[in-house]
């Protein structure tokens, strides 16, 4: 049998956001992985330094559609620390509050992506209904249901009013009984066993080695999470546990994950019933001092790490984000070692990967290749043009209405 | 002759499996969907699908052998219409029958699965190839017990004609009931052929995006399709002449509605048993198919066999 | 004394080159400059001995006449990050490969080459990240003296 | 006791009960009440000081000045991010989000949201530009 390399994206069904991967197979088993990161860099900490500290928020949260809270929370700890300004505890509260429903919309979209992915659509389809729950109450809490726009440099920008609490507490109720089912069910089918244990093994030596993260790193029994070890918004003053879990493979993340969901539930009640009084949001000065910071966030998917620069004036000197993909990537293809052609999607989906937040960074150019563009008169003229000639029928007559 | 043209083209052929298909299809996905607490599509999608289909472009690779390519799609829906009026489907004789029926009807019913393969290979294209590779070999693995399921009625009715076993089992209807281990069998077996979940593997669309027919497009792909729709229906539709032999005997309006129902009713249990699955890996199909669907297939021919020698004597 | 305060003493006991260069801006923050020539040494020396042993991330920068490196490194449990600093004279921008205690620093060091035009001495041979391959050599974005080419459309800056 | 199609005692009821997704075009979606959605005018007056133009993230706004002490706002909707920080950042509040998600067009000009409130009397039309037809 010969070896064959076949194109895994940079378009491809299995995976949501362009990036190349070439696998080489031999028949149906896997030889190797070749990752060629950067297809998604869109010039992101460039175009920081040309914007105020208030206009590149609202970019840095745009870095991932998912842990969109993420990246702001870690970037807007870097401006305050360098500022020296003082969150009020109420807003560090919230922040965690919105934190862990992000965490909660991101493990059950995950939980879906992962049952697409072995052709489990149903799960897809429940989970994700499920996960309409959270995304109403991030909806009601914020404002929108990805990017929330909760953070601004000094606090947040929006209260939780008492009706709000009781309203998401209606909603975990739901949740916690919702993710105790997924547990019983990641215990009790039969298909989920089979496509998920000792798939995408990763042994604890060799995550530590390779630098992964999150809950890939926790599923190989790597006892860490920034949230705990490092604290930072109101995580110091919460009780919960780090999810651990010594299968090191998918069906280990999987376990994960749902533990995790289950934690989140504890921690939003705890900041619930222990929200302080006062003010949400301290006055932040447009320009912001010389100085830097680092901070380390612990992102759905992973430890986020950002580190901005001031320079005394209205713009960073220098932003950098290392997002949690960028760290658990490397080790994807020492999980695939031995693996079928048909675990791919499933091993790649369960670092949960989020390419846009890895390849952050250039300006898009269009030189190089001949390139064939049509506007949309045009299109709409070729297609006119080409039914008739093919079909006989005339669409010309079709008026657009929007 | 007139009359065999217009059984085939029109009633029970083409136009009406065309139409019937694509109600079975609907069905299908309107539960799939509902099971999936989703609203799911109208009752005119699979047409809208298909006509959609019909209008668009269709684009032939570049290195693909463009007769056969095109040629491929006719092949497939042909076979599956054809093996068709071989079936009984409300009397207790088909359209045409002959001893040796059910091994003609079972060869056609593997054509479209051999299309697919040649479709995927003449298309050049990787991912097709792929497919190909995988229809072909889980064509190996789901057969065996399929046709060894579907022939332990015909031992206990000892014709080889699917008309000689509707009539043996009209006029003995209490022995359908040995046979519902191989039904199950059957059922399974079904999904595999019909490329459904757990075992779409041939066109896994999150692994080699969409196996054979990746590089299929327009009228081109309407037709596959179509013969897959009609190919729901065929082999339900084998399965009820099968295993389901009752109510043979009445009128012809009653008896088409029953038809119906019954085909109908195994759609429904495909349906179900796709929403609860995942899809299986290549190996873990090949596996399973010979480890235990072959046994139990081989476990009906035992009792067929039985029932046979010691209740028929 | 804090932990922070006992890791600063370990380190400048064996570096003492290191005294005064540090800053403690805040708990479990240390940052520290260092020279090029005792860069490895003292890597090292964290990793093995004071337990650094998470690498967060690798930060480069254009300070105008140098590029500066900062070296995110972590400790287990205790969260403590350690911040080491070096600073190359852009005329001559070589800073020793640390992959061969961190495989995971491999990206970051050739989004270093590629994005500041540093050179990393001992970074096995592989594709370019984050740039597209035809992306003109010299051509380093994250310089503070870049400015698109040309033939580019120039990115619309908003005002603010 | 792990089995296979361990979902179906969970799947088979739903077949009765409602489903959980909306028939879309036909059956609207509503937001909740400070939805980040489009753009549209409060009764206040804006006076031209440009803040809001400062900290757009998108340079989705305009102001003209098109008489003494009145000014007009062109927001491009095709630009706008909906972070809503000009509705923040605006000393008189002249700004308000709504909960109208539904903003796509085939004509970029659509788009463009220009707010006029000026001293009265007021357009009609004040408020809202050129509505995308429906």
């Amino acid at each position: 049998m010969a070896k064959v390399t076949i194109p895994f994206g940079p378009q491809h069904p299995a995976l949501k956001e362009p990036e190349r991967f070439d696998l080489t197979i031999l028949g149906e088993r896997i030889v190797r992985l070749n990752a060629r990161l950067g297809y998604n860099h869109r010039g992101i900490e460039k175009a920081c330094e040309q914007r105020s500290y208030i206009s590149a928020l609202y970019l840095i949260e745009r870095i991932c559609g998912i842990c969109s809270h993420s990246h702001a929370t870690a970037f807007v700890q870097c401006v305050e620390e360098i500022a020296g300004l003082e969150v009020p505890a109420r807003a560090r509260y919230i922040r965690t509050l919105i934190a862990e429903l992000e965490r909660m919309h991101s493990h059950l979209l995950w939980l879906g992506v992962a049952g697409h992915e072995i052709g489990f659509d149903t799960l897809l389809m429940y989970t994700w209904r499920d996960r309409e729950v959270v995304m109403d109450l991030l909806a009601a809490l914020t404002g929108n249901r990805v990017n929330y726009g909760i953070n601004t440099i000094g606090g947040v920008r929006r209260d939780v009013s008492p009706e709000q609490c009781a309203e998401i507490l209606r909603g975990i109720d739901t949740l916690e009984e919702r993710t105790k089912y997924y547990m019983q069910l990641a215990t009790e089918d039969a298909m989920l066993a089979e496509r998920l244990v000792a798939v995408g093994s990763l042994c604890t030596e060799d995550a530590a080695r390779l630098g992964a993260v999150g809950p890939v790193a926790r599923a190989s029994n790597l006892n860490q999470d920034v949230r705990r070890d490092d604290p930072y918004a109101a995580y110091g003053e919460l009780d919960f546990k780090v999810i651990t879990d010594t299968h090191c493979d998918v069906y280990g993340r999987v376990l994960v994950r749902v533990g995790e969901l289950m934690e989140s539930c504890r921690i939003i009640c705890q900041v619930l019933s222990n929200l302080p009084e006062g003010p949400i949001a301290v006055k932040a000065p447009r320009k912001i001092p010389a100085g830097e910071a680092l901070t380390r966030y612990e992102a759905p998917r992973g430890e986020d790490v950002h580190y901005v620069r001031g320079n005394g004036t209205e713009r960073p000197e220098r932003v950098k984000v290392r997002a949690p993909t960028l760290a658990n990537v490397q080790a994807v293809s020492k999980m695939l070692e031995n693996n079928y052609l048909a675990d791919m999607p499933i091993v790649l989906a369960a670092i949960d990967p989020c390419f846009s937040c890895t390849d952050r960074a250039v300006v898009v150019r269009e030189a190089g290749c001949v390139e064939q563009r049509m506007d949309w008169k045009a299109l709409r003229l070729y297609g006119i043009e080409w039914y008739r000639k093919n079909r006989g029928i005339d669409c010309s007559k079709i008026k657009l209405r929007m | 002759m007139g009359y065999a043209l217009f059984n085939i083209l029109v009633f029970p052929g083409l136009l009406f499996l065309s139409l019937f298909g694509m109600l079975a299809e609907f069905a299908d996905r309107k539960i799939y969907a509902r099971l999936q607490n989703r609203v799911g599509p109208p009752w005119y999608q699979p047409e809208a699908d298909f006509i959609k289909l019909l209008a668009k472009e269709e684009i032939v690779p570049a290195d693909a052998d463009r007769a056969v390519f095109r040629f491929l799609p006719v092949v497939a829906l042909t076979a599956v219409v054809c093996s068709s009026i071989y079936i009984p489907l409300w009397s207790r004789s088909a359209l045409y029958s002959f001893e040796g029926d059910v091994i003609v009807v079972l060869y056609l019913l593997t054509l479209p699965t051999l299309t697919f393969f040649l479709a995927g290979w003449y298309s050049n294209s990787l991912f097709a190839a792929l497919g190909a590779v995988r229809a072909l070999t889980q064509l190996f693995a789901y057969e065996v017990p399929l046709f060894m399921g579907i022939l332990a009625p015909a031992i206990v009715a000892s014709s080889w004609s699917l008309s000689g076993v509707a009539q043996f089992y009209g006029a003995h209807p209490a022995y359908w009931i040995f046979n519902l281990p191989g039904f199950v069998v059957c059922l399974v077996a079904l999904q595999g052929k019909l490329e459904r979940l757990p075992f779409d593997i041939p066109d896994a669309e999150t692994e080699i995006v969409g196996g054979t027919f990746t590089e299929y497009s327009g009228r081109l792909l309407a037709f596959f399709r179509m013969t897959i729709d009609v190919e729901l229906v065929v082999g339900s539709a084998l399965l009820a002449a099968v295993f389901f032999p009752f109510g043979l005997g009445l009128p012809p309006v009653a008896g088409f509605i029953l038809f119906l129902g019954k085909v109908l009713f195994i759609v429904t249990l495909l349906a179900v048993f796709r929403t609860v699955m995942a899809r299986m890996r290549i190996d873990q199909m090949v596996e399973f198919c010979w480890k235990y669907l072959s046994t139990a297939a081989l476990f009906q021919v035992l009792i067929s066999l039985a029932v046979k020698g010691v209740i028929l004597g | 004394m804090t932990n922070e305060e006992i890791i600063q003493q370990k380190i400048v006991n064996r570096f003492p080159a290191t005294e005064g260069k540090f800053r403690l801006q805040r708990a479990r923050r240390i940052w520290v400059e260092v020279t090029r020539e005792i860069f490895l040494p003292l890597f090292e020396f964290a990793k093995q001995e004071l337990k650094f042993v998470e690498f967060c991330t690798l930060t480069g920068l254009d300070e105008g006449e140098n590029l500066l490196f900062i070296y995110h490194l972590a400790q287990e449990y205790t969260g403590i990050v350690l911040n080491l600093k070096v600073a190359v004279p852009k005329s001559d921008p070589v800073i020793p490969t640390i992959t061969n205690f961190f495989p995971a620093a491999e990206l970051p060091e050739r989004e270093l080459e590629d994005l500041l035009g540093a050179k990393v001495a001992g970074l096995a041979p592989g594709p370019r990240y984050p740039l597209p391959d035809e992306w003109p050599a010299g051509d380093h974005p994250l310089r503070k003296d870049w400015q698109p080419r040309e033939d580019e459309a120039k990115p619309e800056v908003p005002h603010g | 006791m792990r089995k296979p199609g361990a979902m179906l005692s969970e799947v088979l009821p739903y077949i009765f009960r409602k489903p959980a997704t909306r028939d879309y075009p036909h059956m609207k979606a509503e937001m909740p009440a400070h939805f980040r959605g489009k753009l549209v005018s409060t009764d206040a007056k804006c006076v031209g000081c440009k803040l809001c133009i400062k900290d757009c993230p998108a340079g989705a706004i305009t102001i003209t000045k098109v008489a003494e002490k009145q000014f007009e706002i062109t927001i491009d909707l095709a630009k706008c991010i909906y972070c809503a920080q000009c509705v923040d950042a605006c000393p008189r509040k002249v700004l308000a989000s709504s909960a109208n998600f539904e903003l796509a067009s085939l004509d970029r000009e659509t788009l463009k949201v220009r707010i006029t409130a000026g001293p009265p009397p007021a357009e009609p039309d004040a408020g809202e530009g050129p509505a995308p037809e429906v």
